[in-house]
């Protein structure tokens, strides 16, 4: 597993269990930053907490490793300061979609320019296997003996909906396609949403390798597929049967938060010197008598 | 000191705020002191509001319940506040909206009917102007000479057009006249000698402008009364002063954008009220673990839960000093006045960035929503002090986040600002922020950060005092009661009583100094506007101390120095 | 009292909480009395964890460092067990992990060489059952008759086919055999003369079979570290407790469903740990305004923030007393053992109902984790009192949800139950529920809900005392020092030090029966797991009080007797 | 706007502005509950805070007003616990899409049979007049100074996204609409959205009488129109122009959070005596030795 070489190398001790999906997905994130000539100091990583929130801690550059589900507006604040940094953000589906589900339509609606990565193995990794938002119907886990009883929330819907300008799906076990579609999310100005198949070999039974293995296709790869038809790529969406569309869904280029403060943020907040000038003539203004 | 009190009451929507605003710039200008506060319900129109002046030629600190000039715009204004006004002070009212009952409801107290609405419809001018007659009207109480309430006229409405602002001076003159006709040659307010320049502040407007002279450079928030000012005072000069402010989807977000942005090296604050706030305290903790300095203003209101949300109260100290769940080092400071205000939010920043940690600025809504004049503010005594931070070739790739020192305080890296990695994390870590399990290295970080808040406690800010050096009766509160208390003692120390004001800008940690005070001989009463004696409960935690007795008030009004003096009901000096 | 003791190391994965499963009931079943607790990491697979347990003739109510039988799964189970190993100790450990560095690693201590996995494929079994083979092995400590083993396995495995039954069972006595083997005739650790029916339970199974014998009906919660066992306990029961237990999307929809769900008149909680808990402030602020009963667990472990997910501290107290913003009545359980977490409970419930207000039960991951044997639950002493409620006629349509009484109780009403409308507001409101603005009012209405706190505080739990009734020594402590408290005392007493253990099962309001130990003669020390002496400080400020000295533990291990021996140094009593 | 021998009245005393929307939802509020023959006592109105959290305090009925933001989840929790309940939940646009944003996703996922008024005026009126997720891009307020930077929140789309199983606009000057909109809410099986499109006379001076007045058209009167055609669905929730539609946007069947625990909702939990038989039996069954 490690990435000799590389300046986003990877620690060989991890805590995850052997066989875990996060081992693709560090790979290809590790790769695509390096081919993209990032250097480690550049890059933020901001992560929640569950097993994918671990992430950053295992591959070279900034950690922010912040709260369970407050993923999102921990990166939107640093982005917002420092726009020099590439801002990463890492987070299980219970992370962004349960605990963090408001910062989830908020973060796409400023369109904050980074990326989001979303380690989606349908389960509450950490915490040994409750369902999460992403959880099958029926599936049953230590809070749901009688099976889940909501339908899958559809993260990749959601965000169109939401108008996100870079909505993606990839997949733990195809690390090409990984490395490319992380690559093209970080290259994207603006909110950019990789929501991944990650398997979890310990707690998830359903969704597995195999189960992947027999069902992706690259929807990148199909001719005549419009990625700015917003209204074709929300009912693509909804295909998660015997074949599921991995790739980037929809694409759009729209002002960032960053754009609308383009008066202040010329260059980086945290390289702006304070200058007392602005609160001066404000005292001298506010004087009477 | 007699001060001369005028209170304008009416509807919200009325225009109270309006005429008050016009009243307070012009006696500024004219050189008095003031205090000024308001009283809103939670609603936009209708209901009973009142904003209230209290004017002299020494600064004025607190308010007083008797008024000389009573302005009526409903008629809950003159059933409510015929009480309260003094012997010789006038009623001024609206013929038009008291009607028929204006002889019951007026009691034969000193009266001047004043059709605000037909004095501008007589003038041809629109009714919006009705203001600026209540203005004027009241201004004759005040002066005999209307050149500056004319050009405060002026500068109000300076963005207008000529017509709005020559109309406003014409329909004030008139409200002027007709007051000036009534009462004739009445003695007007003494006026200090040489005034000088001067803010005129609520505490809304003192703490966003202590945090911009401090440096601020990020704010996110959510609205929330009592709050939404210090919000709305950053997002209006955001852009000239160059803050990015961002209204949040909701508080937990304006709390980690605030993280964010603090961890990559710019001073970053957020404001909200008491339901707010408990929805930041689990980022708090993260702030406390992963030691990223950040402040917090929590504008108090009466709680629990959504209480009355424009009134005033000082009932989340406890919560405040608690913060979170687990040990981490914070500090507690709770401004007393708009001047206090602006400093202390400049030592909030400084405390928040030298030992990397959550730092709470108290507010309430007495202070948010209360006018001061104070003395131009100093830049030069705002000292900026960013603690321990390195960068360029220093910050080596070794560098380590939370290196073990002496005292306690890692160096900070700014990330991408060193070939230094800047690895922070809310889980238990390492030197260099990475996860751990391990006991006896969990025992060491938990000492490293546990080291700063003995630092902090050494340089607590001191008790600030007033009055006599050798009490019999000392009076200790926090916050906002800070020029109640002062005009109480300087009230008993003129009656013969010696008495001593102790207010505290910082109540977590307590400075030890304060233990001195308490061990003093001497009757001591702890002053404070929540019911179960918060402040109290702290001194005690720290101190194992218990005073004489204790003054509170928690019907979401502002304490004042007649309300101390009443509960205290005279004999609190002994032999007396 | 010698006890024997069990440690069981390995990689989270390897099987250990399964091979101390059946330990434990074979040996509850054989009628020793247990204590057992946990330590694992924060991660599914990997690491070092370990299960331990400690038998006797007597009740056991805490851990021992050392051990008599060492069972490593892994090297490091070797390596960092060994110091704890006693001089007539065995290490059982597993040739094929160990390889070559055997020798070294065993350092010539009394060794077993199991192959687990092997023993059982020359079986012919499947690799899994490895685990009872460590369990038949170790069982040759403890008896010479494996029939409970058997009879144990056989419970265990019952809802599974024969074969893995028989499977089992021969591949313990495959262990069983060798160990015996080995150690020959070595004497048995000594039986109770009378054990008679006992559970076997953790704080994570007696506090939700409280809840349910209490009554619970409704309960949502969102799942943290090590709240989650009591979710999972509900959960799994739900369906034939008929008790709705729903998995919200955060805490926040947690406690507001838990909220809405008692609003309607069924006993409801939610369980959690620090974070969640921080962000369940804001709702528990409204439970105490609209006087809405709602049970919290808040499982601690070490923060601040994420901290050790998977350890124990004590340090949420002060946030937990503290609560939220505006004060309201409150009460804080704190359970020292198993029993009194059932029983806790039910006084959780009746508090929370009869005083409506919100009550917090402050667990830890070491009380939610740990096993101990305890005599069956006594359902007569669980009683029921719901408060007080009106129904049917009486509840007119005049009814009034938050009427004056002379208590400050107000009868409740569920919605739909009467002709009445129940109308409950965290806005500050009238008798009726309906929002107001008035002084006047607001202060009846706190005064009315705060004279319930002086109720609670009247009925208060008692300390729960053991050891010396003339004490030189005083150890007071809250929560799961419990028992390691006691056996300190039991320990100094057996030395001729008069000691006494003084346990808080409640901590908020404090019973004002601590007064009276305070002020006895002999030095005092409190106990508590955290680092800034949170329970200190809650009794300073109080009482006005401050201890001899202070005991504490924040390496996120738990206490035991010898910790607070080794602490307190010898020489704790006068004249030693 | 007294509504006498109605057995649900409204208040003559409320803290709202002469003109405001909300009087136009009360009245319609009123009206439909009245039409579906309720009684008051069999009502429960909870609110989150804000001028439509008001609501419940001006009309007779059981009321819990609750937290800002967290209408849904307390709803939620009464409608389990005493399914006999009519359960309204009602709330401003700034309580259930900013702070309770995270609640919407999941309630609407849990399918708790309950109706969800959303009075809809795209600004925070009780804090005066601050930007909500609903207002208009480009909308000058006093925390958005530079105007509103983020394209306004769809509600309906995101709900429809979540399978939501009514989702309904209406419009407070349309009270006959509106109060057909209610009573059709009301008596769907499962939850049930209504946004209110609210003129807020003090604070917002572009979605205003007039504004709808000239765009506002009935969606329920359309031939052809297929409310239970998802994705037709989805697509009509964009029109806001010239154009907008109100009326049954998308209205299906599917089972509530209540059919989940049938097993145990026999009858409403509150109506349940506590039986200790199960756990004497649990304790019994625990017992060893
Ligand atoms: C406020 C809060 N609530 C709950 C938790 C407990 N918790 C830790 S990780 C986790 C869920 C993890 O699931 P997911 O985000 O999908 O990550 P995964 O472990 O599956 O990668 C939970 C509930 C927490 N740490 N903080
Ligand atoms: C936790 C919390 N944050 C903020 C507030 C302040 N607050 C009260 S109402 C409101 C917004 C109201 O907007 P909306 O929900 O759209 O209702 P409207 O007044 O427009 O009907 C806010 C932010 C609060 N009461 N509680
Ligand atoms: S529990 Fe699942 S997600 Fe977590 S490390 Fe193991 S396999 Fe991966
Ligand atoms: S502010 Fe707007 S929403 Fe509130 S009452 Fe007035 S008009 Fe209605
Ligand atoms: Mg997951
Ligand atoms: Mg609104």
């Amino acid at each position: 597993m490690a990435n000799r070489g590389n300046e986003f190398n990877i620690c060989k001790e991890t805590a995850w269990c052997p066989g875990c999906g996060n081992f693709g997905i560090i790979r290809s994130l590790s790769q695509a930053l390096q081919e993209l000539g990032l250097r480690q100091n550049e890059v933020l990583f901001v992560s929640g907490i569950g097993q994918a929130g671990k992430t950053p801690h295992y591959i070279k550059g900034n950690v922010l490793n912040t709260l369970h589900g407050r993923t999102l507006p921990t990166a939107t604040g640093a982005k917002l300061a420092n726009g020099d940094l590439t801002v990463i953000a890492i987070g299980g589906d219970g992370d962004g979609y349960a605990e963090g589900g408001n910062h989830f339509l908020h973060a796409i609606r400023k369109n904050v320019n980074i990326t989001y990565l979303v380690h989606d193995n349908q389960v509450f990794g950490l915490t040994k296997g409750q369902a999460s938002p992403r959880s099958d119907l029926g599936m049953v886990t230590g809070t749901t003996p009688q099976g889940v009883e909501n339908e899958a929330f559809n993260p990749l819907a959601t965000a169109i909906t939401l108008n996100g300008g870079f909505v993606a799906r990839s997949y733990a076990g195809d690390q090409a396609h990984l490395t490319r579609t992380i690559k093209a999310a970080v290259e994207h100005e603006g909110f950019a949403l990789v929501d991944i198949l990650q398997p979890c070999v310990t707690f998830n039974k359903i969704n597995t390798y195999q189960f992947y293995r027999e069902r992706v296709y690259d929807l990148d790869q199909e001719e005549g597929y419009d990625r700015t038809n917003r209204q074709e790529a929300w009912a693509r969406t909804w295909e998660w049967g015997d074949k599921i569309p991995i790739g980037i869904f929809y694409q759009v280029e729209r002002p960032t938060l960053g754009d609308h403060f383009s008066a202040i943020l010329d260059q980086p907040l945290v390289r702006q010197e304070y200058d007392s000038t602005f609160v001066r003539q404000l005292i001298d203004q506010l004087k009477i008598g | 000191m007699r001060t001369f009190n005028i209170k304008i009451g009416g509807e919200a929507g009325q225009g109270l705020v309006s005429i008050g605003n016009i009243l307070l710039r012009a006696i500024t200008k004219e050189g008095w002191y003031l205090f000024a506060h308001q009283d809103y319900e939670s609603r936009i129109r209708g209901g009973h509001n009142f904003f209230q002046i209290r004017l002299g030629d020494q600064p004025v600190s607190s308010w007083e319940k008797e008024v000389d000039v009573l302005v009526a715009l409903d008629k809950t204004t003159v059933t409510l506040g015929q009480e309260e006004l003094r012997s010789d002070g006038f009623i001024i009212y609206d013929p038009d909206v008291l009607g028929d009952e204006a002889d019951t409801l007026l009691n034969q107290r000193n009266s001047i009917a004043l059709p605000f609405v037909r004095v501008v419809e007589e003038l041809d001018q629109p009714k919006i102007m009705a203001n600026s007659v209540a203005a004027g009207a009241i201004w004759a109480f005040l002066s005999d000479d209307l050149t500056v309430m004319q050009e405060t006229l002026e500068i109000i409405f300076a963005n207008r057009s000529r017509e709005i602002v020559v109309g406003n001076q014409l329909v004030a003159e008139a409200g002027f006249a007709k007051v000036q006709e009534i009462i004739g040659e009445r003695a007007k307010p003494a006026k200090p000698a040489h005034p000088g320049e001067r803010l005129l502040l609520k505490g809304n407007d003192a703490l966003p402008l202590g945090a911009l002279a401090a440096g601020l450079k990020f704010m996110s928030a959510y609205p929330m009364t009592p709050a939404t000012g210090v919000t709305e005072f950053i997002a209006h000069y955001g852009q000239d002063a160059k803050v990015v402010m961002e209204q949040a989807e909701d508080e937990i977000s304006a709390i980690n954008m605030t993280i964010g942005a603090s961890y990559t090296g710019v001073r970053a604050m957020t404001a909200t009220s008491g339901g707010g706030f408990a929805l930041m305290t689990e980022a708090l903790s993260l702030a406390g673990s992963a030691e990223i300095p950040v402040v917090v203003i929590n504008a108090q209101r009466p709680g629990p839960s959504t209480g009355l949300p424009t009134r005033t109260e000082q009932g989340d100290l406890s919560f405040a000093v608690a913060m979170s769940f687990g040990d981490f080092p914070r500090a507690v400071l709770a401004p007393g006045d708009v001047e206090e205000a602006f400093y202390l939010m400049g030592e909030a920043f400084n405390l928040a960035e030298e030992y990397q940690m959550p730092v709470v600025v108290l507010s309430d809504q007495h202070l948010a929503d209360s006018y001061t004049t104070v003395p131009p503010f100093d830049l030069k005594k705002v000292e900026i002090r960013r603690g321990k931070v390195i960068a360029g070739p220093e910050a080596g790739p070794e560098y380590l986040r939370y290196q073990f020192t002496e005292d306690g305080i890692s160096p900070r890296l700014y990330p991408g600002f060193g070939k230094g990695l800047v690895v922070s994390a809310g889980d238990e870590h390492d030197e260099a922020g990475h996860l751990i399990e391990d006991g006896e290295a969990r025992k060491k970080m938990m000492e490293k950060r546990m080291a700063k808040q003995k630092l902090v406690e050494a340089r607590a800010l001191e008790p600030v005092l007033c009055g006599s050096d050798e009490p019999e009766v000392i009076l200790i509160g926090f916050g906002s009661t800070k020029g109640a208390i002062a005009e109480a003692v300087h009230i008993l120390n003129q009656e013969g009583c010696k008495v001593q004001g102790v207010h505290l800008p910082q109540v977590f940690p307590l400075p030890s100094s304060l233990e001195d005070i308490l061990q003093e001989p001497g009757r001591k009463f702890i002053v404070e506007s929540n019911y179960s004696g918060q402040l109290e409960a702290l001194i005690a935690a720290r101190f194992a101390w218990k005073p004489t007795g204790s003054i509170r008030r928690y019907d979401g009004r502002p304490i004042n120095a007649e309300y101390i003096l009443s509960t205290l009901q005279g004999g609190v000096c002994r032999g007396k």
